[in-house]
């Protein structure tokens, strides 16, 4: 490693400062002998502190524009995974800015909150660029000893409490699942790093091959398919995204997800590419199930956070197809990145979607505590902007033009026919009409079903306007004026040890 | 010497062992242990790797200590949760653990 | 001699494991997974891995065993001997597990794993350093970043109220 | 000349080689290794009987008493008779306690302080094995009494006792942490962690070079034993006796002699690592004075031990805790990075070697300063005696 190699480190390093700026700033005028002041909120300007810290962090991105290379032995610098990176901090800028009111009324520790939310940005950033098991290891570990703490961060609340330990203790076992597969593909190449890997890989045998890669990958898509929540590893999804606090929720399902789709893709497709047709096969079947299930389960929710966990599982489903149809790549009329750059567009399309419908959650529960569907009637009157806002982020969701869920929608299952997987596409599109019909359930309690007598309108505090604002209109620029994120996602797609 | 595989064997039965630790035991504490016992098995078969395979560099050494490490982070995690919860609901039982349903 | 020794080993690790797993006293479990430790640093040893060996008396024993005893005596009425120490359907969890044994087993058997010819390193503990601070320096850093982060979130945690 | 410096590796080699004439090899490996084990299971019985009456006498003469005169002269022999009423005493197992742990601890405890001496050098090439892992053995040992305590603490069935356990191991994990950082600052210095090459390379006392490490290593030495002052565990007037109040007998007995053994252990591993080990005057033309000056020296750290119980007053749980994580962490952690530079320096040893003492130094009187203020602002608070306005 030679400090040359910092300046591709810059992001992480900064939102890490800042983390350690926003710990220290918050225990000033703290005394250890005083309860009371230890007991004291949160100053209000430290989110500004993170809010900053992340707006740095993106600037730190710039030195790492264009770039293809290794740095420090362990961290791939590419478009990819400077794509990734962007989307984790606008992720938790957004999450953030969300949670700025909810959190202090509910908890004393607001200043470690928005510390552990930028330390799992850069924990996300190390995984999105790990190049090695080790790093990709201890990145996807980092990530998720965070996110645990994150989960249960209302020690109070019993909900919050559950949610945590269901999270941990399947993503303990699950990490430990997928740590054993990388101990049998270190020893089968006797080294860890992804693009050694595929090189050993690519001198067995055949039959060798199969006996080493399937075991392999099935025991490492259980720890990607974790952070990712895809059937069958999904289990905790729901109650964690019930139980956990509504920001973090929003985290989880957003910027955690992708880092475990991006992990997913680099890892298979530069250091497995002689398994190919093995895992493709086997992304398309948990892809079917993912989206299936997710979809008849999220049919049956009354809860409005847990709806939304399942129709989150759904779309995983739906990011999955794009994956899976890399087979592309033999086919003669795509180019060999068709399908990832529609995962690309699919994920940012689906943050920004799905950060802005909790968003939205939190203003609502903010004020009345309240998170059922029921508790939705005639939003439109107490709060005709938050209820055309989740309008619009449903109609995202549901993949219905002009909204970012389309484009994101048009892109993998067009990937997929392309593939020839139309089998594949057909499903997909059978579960986009099923949800169709929850997520529109939602729009008919809005605008249709008269309020409770004694319900109040929404007061929104202005980050978390700000934030509904922003997203509302990046869903529908995506939808109405897709081409800069397309570009964007066709020059992303450049893995490092790509073959 | 010993073959390479008797460690396989011996790293996959512990792994198996822990498998049904963590699925069979309703003790989210008992869970915790099964996990250990599967993060053990696979430091055993990174040791073996490293022993019979890739003598030259300290990948195998270094990918454990790593191991070690985050188990140690994860179980202090994992034991204020468990701690946590407890206040709560005077018990750690993943079954009773119910708040949730859907 | 050490292939004798291996087994006895082996038989002692394996059946302390199953002790973890199915004693109903949670205490027992914890110290049969002590024993578990003990033994797997043994192993470390005739792998020529001391150090791993140390670290692995050092933190499983010192550490994470400590932090599991101090779980279970803290949450004291899952120690209840009446209570079932199963879920239902541990028959079912028993055969996948058996299940899984025999696929990993069949394959480390079947995988032709590379075998090397390069001699024990002099000195491993020196090369292993050296690696932490050059090729290992940002995964090392971030497990610093990782301990301290775990601290810092146990504590707000597990805290006591008020 | 080669064979006097090397006299006692040569002797063990005369000795395996007279014992391979007339048996096989693996009948020489067995009976050497019994021979150590035993050695080393002898040394804490062995501390044991000499620290005991050493210890009655001196903290008898700090408080100005006269202590065990009746058996032999001075009343040396007093240790026996004491072995003796332990070993008849009758063993109680408490009704509801936990038998198998119950009866487990004391010999894992025992255990733990055994193992300690086996890579301790009392001579050049004295040494049970000198790793290349030495000095973190003895962390890793260290955790073996942590665990044989909590089952001691457990297995009771008493609620003083489990207190008493929870007390001792919130101290030992603590102090561990200092302990592991003045251990860590020599290793840095010399570059290994092989306890008879620290020796070897120890050309000066490193007490001379580190007395910051030297200092915390004797004060979290006196908290990894349970003594005063950080004998809270056994605080009669709050705990009665910690985590070993339902031993009796024999197995009681173990618990005293793994206490003695671990006091002299830790005071051998401090003469070792700060004191110079076995090096002295005439030291390399007469290996026997080896032995002979590691003996004095690790008397001299018992005796300074010693001397702290007896003049300190016992801490509270919240300043033992405050003492190791406020002032000895962090200034552990100091020593260790500013050891760290200096050897990085280019420049001869010697220059090194000043620079890190004057660190040391500075760091010393820095860390006093505040920790007077401290107590001043403290006692200003509680408005204590003493406090100027």
């Amino acid at each position: 490693m030679s400090l040359n190699d910092l300046i591709f480190l810059l992001p992480e390093l900064i939102l890490l400062l800042a983390a350690a700026a926003i710990f220290i700033l918050d225990l000033i005028g703290r005394r250890p002998d005083d309860p009371d002041t230890l007991m004291r909120p949160a100053k209000p300007w430290l989110s500004y502190v993170a809010l900053g810290g992340l707006a740095a962090a993106a600037l730190g991105l710039l030195p790492g524009v264009g770039q293809t290379r290794q740095v420090a032995a362990m961290l791939a610098a590419d478009p990819f995974a400077i794509f990734f990176k962007a989307l984790a901090i606008l992720g938790v800028a957004l999450v953030i800015a969300a949670a700025l009111p909810y959190m202090r009324t509910r908890t004393p520790y607001v200043g470690e909150f928005y510390a552990l939310l930028l330390v799992s940005a850069a924990a996300i950033c190390l995984v999105v660029s790990a190049a090695n098991l080790i790093m990709l290891y201890l990145a996807m570990e980092f990530l998720s000893i965070t996110s645990y703490v994150l989960a249960g961060y209302f020690r109070e609340d019993r909900k919050s409490g559950e949610a945590a330990i269901k999270y941990f203790l399947y993503g303990a076992t699950a990490s430990a699942v997928m740590l054993y597969g990388m101990s049998l593909l270190y020893g089968a190449t006797g080294t860890t790093d992804l693009a050694g890997i595929a090189q050993a890989l690519g001198q067995r045998g055949r039959a060798d091959l199969l006996w080493l890669g399937g075991p392999a990958i099935i025991l490492l898509l259980v720890g990607f398919g974790f952070k990712a929540s895809l059937v069958p590893f999904h289990q905790w999804a729901p109650d964690t995204y019930e139980g956990a606090p509504t920001p973090v929720t929003a985290f989880l399902s957003t910027a955690s997800k992708a880092a475990g789709f991006a992990i997913l893709i680099r890892v298979f497709l530069s250091a497995l590419p002689d398994l190919q047709p093995l895992w493709v096969a086997l992304l398309a079947l948990v892809s079917v199930l993912t989206m299936t299930l997710g979809n008849l389960t999220a049919i049956r929710q009354t809860n409005i956070k847990r709806m939304l966990a399942f129709s989150s599982i759904a779309q995983a489903g739906y990011i999955l197809i794009g994956v899976a149809a890399v087979a592309a790549e033999s086919g003669a009329t795509a180019g060999p990145f068709d399908g990832i750059n529609g995962v690309l567009i699919y994920l940012f399309a689906y943050l920004v979607t799905n950060v802005g419908a909790f968003a939205v959650v939190i203003a609502v529960e903010n004020r009345s505590g309240k998170v059922e569907i029921k508790d939705y009637a005639g939003l439109i009157r107490r709060a005709p902007w938050l209820a055309v806002a989740l309008f619009i982020f449903l109609l995202s969701l549901a993949g219905i033009p002009p909204t970012a869920g389309f484009v994101g929608k048009l892109f993998v299952f067009g990937a997929a026919v392309r593939a020839a997987m139309i089998p594949l596409a057909v499903i997909g599109a059978l579960n986009v009409v099923v949800s169709a019909f929850y997520y529109l359930n939602v729009v008919r309690v809005m605008f249709f079903v008269p309020p409770e007598p004694d319900a109040e309108p929404v007061v929104v505090a202005r980050p978390l306007q700000a934030t509904v604002l922003l997203t509302g209109a990046l869903t529908l620029l995506i939808g109405l004026l897709p081409g800069w994120l397309i570009q964007w996602a066709d020059q992303s797609v450049r893995l490092l040890a790509w073959r | 010497m010993v073959p390479l595989t008797w460690y396989l064997v011996l790293a996959a039965a512990l792994f198996a062992i822990g498998m049904f630790g963590v699925l069979a035991r309703k003790n989210a504490v008992a869970v915790l242990m099964g996990v250990e016992l599967m993060l053990n098995a696979v430091n055993i078969n990174l040791l073996a790797f490293w022993r019979y395979t890739a003598l030259g560099e300290l990948v195998g050494h270094a990918f454990a200590v790593f191991v070690i490490t985050v188990a140690a982070a994860e179980a202090a995690v994992g034991v204020a949760l468990f701690i946590a919860v407890y206040r709560q609901r005077d018990t750690v039982n993943v079954e009773e653990l119910d708040a949730m349903k859907g | 001699m050490e292939q004798l020794f291996f087994i006895l080993l082996a038989l002692l690790t394996l059946s302390a494991a199953l002790m973890v797993v199915t004693t109903r006293n949670l205490l027992h479990a914890a110290f049969w997974l002590i024993l578990v430790f003990f033994g797997i640093a043994g192993f470390f040893i005739l792998l020529h891995a001391e150090f791993l060996a140390v670290v692995q008396v050092l933190i499983y024993i010192g550490a994470i065993s400590t932090l599991i005893i101090f779980a279970i005596m803290l949450t004291r009425r899952i120690m209840d001997p009446q209570q079932p120490r199963f879920n239902s359907q541990w028959g079912l969890v028993g055969g996948l597990a058996a299940l899984l044994f025999v696929v990993l087993a069949a394959v480390t058997t079947r995988v032709a794993w590379p075998t090397t010819s390069a001699t024990l390193p002099a000195e491993p503990i020196k090369q292993l350093g050296a690696d932490f601070v050059g090729v290992y320096a940002v995964p090392f850093e971030v497990a610093s970043v990782l301990l301290v982060v775990a601290m810092i979130g146990a504590i707000i945690i597990a805290r006591e109220r008020g | 000349m080669e064979y006097i410096s090397n006299f006692f590796v040569n002797l063990g080699n005369s000795w395996t080689s007279l014992l391979s004439s007339f048996l096989p090899p693996w009948a020489v490996i067995l009976i050497n290794f019994i021979i150590v084990a035993l050695l080393l299971v002898l040394m804490p019985v062995i501390a044991t009987m000499t620290l005991t009456i050493m210890e009655r006498k001196i903290i008898a003469r700090i408080q100005n008493r006269i202590g065990p005169n009746r058996v032999g002269p001075w009343g040396i022999f007093q240790a026996i008779p004491d072995a003796i009423k332990l070993l008849t005493k009758e063993d109680i197992v408490p009704v509801n306690a936990d038998k198998p742990l119950f009866n487990l601890a004391p010999l894992l405890i025992f255990l733990g302080a055994a193992l300690l001496w086996a890579v301790i050098p009392f001579g050049r090439g004295v040494i049970g094995q000198d790793l290349n892992v030495g000095v973190l053995y003895l962390v890793a040992v260290g955790s073996i009494s942590t665990i044989a305590i909590v089952m001691a603490g457990w297995s009771s069935n008493n609620k003083f006792a489990l207190i008493g356990a929870f007390r001792i191991v919130a101290q030992l994990l603590s102090y561990e942490i200092p302990m592991v950082l003045a251990m860590a600052s020599v290793v840095a210095l010399v570059g290994t962690m092989k306890m008879g090459e620290i020796v070897e390379l120890q050309s000066i006392p490193f007490l001379l070079i580190l007395p910051v490490a030297f200092i915390t290593y004797i004060l979290a030495a006196a908290a990894e034993t349970g003594r005063a002052p950080f004998d809270l565990v056994e605080a009669d007037s709050e705990i009665v006796a910690g985590y070993f109040i339902e031993y009796s007998g024999l197995k009681f007995g173990w618990f005293y002699i793994a206490e003695y053994g671990n006091l002299l252990a830790v005071s051998a591993i401090a003469a070792t690592l700060f004191l110079g080990g076995w090096r002295g005057p005439f030291a390399d033309q007469a290996p026997v004075l080896g032995p002979l000056y590691f003996g004095i020296k690790t008397i001299l750290i018992v005796f300074l031990l010693m001397w702290i119980r007896g003049t300190w007053p016992r801490f509270r749980i919240d300043q033992m805790l405050a003492l190791a994580w406020k002032v000895l962490v962090p200034l552990g952690l100091f020593n260790l990075l500013w050891v760290a530079t200096m050897i990085k320096l280019p420049l001869p040893v010697w220059l090194q070697w000043a620079f890190i003492l004057a660190g040391n130094v500075l760091a010393l009187l820095v860390t006093l300063t505040l920790m007077g203020q401290a107590a001043k602002r403290y006692a200003a608070r509680r408005g204590m005696v003493g406090t100027r306005a």
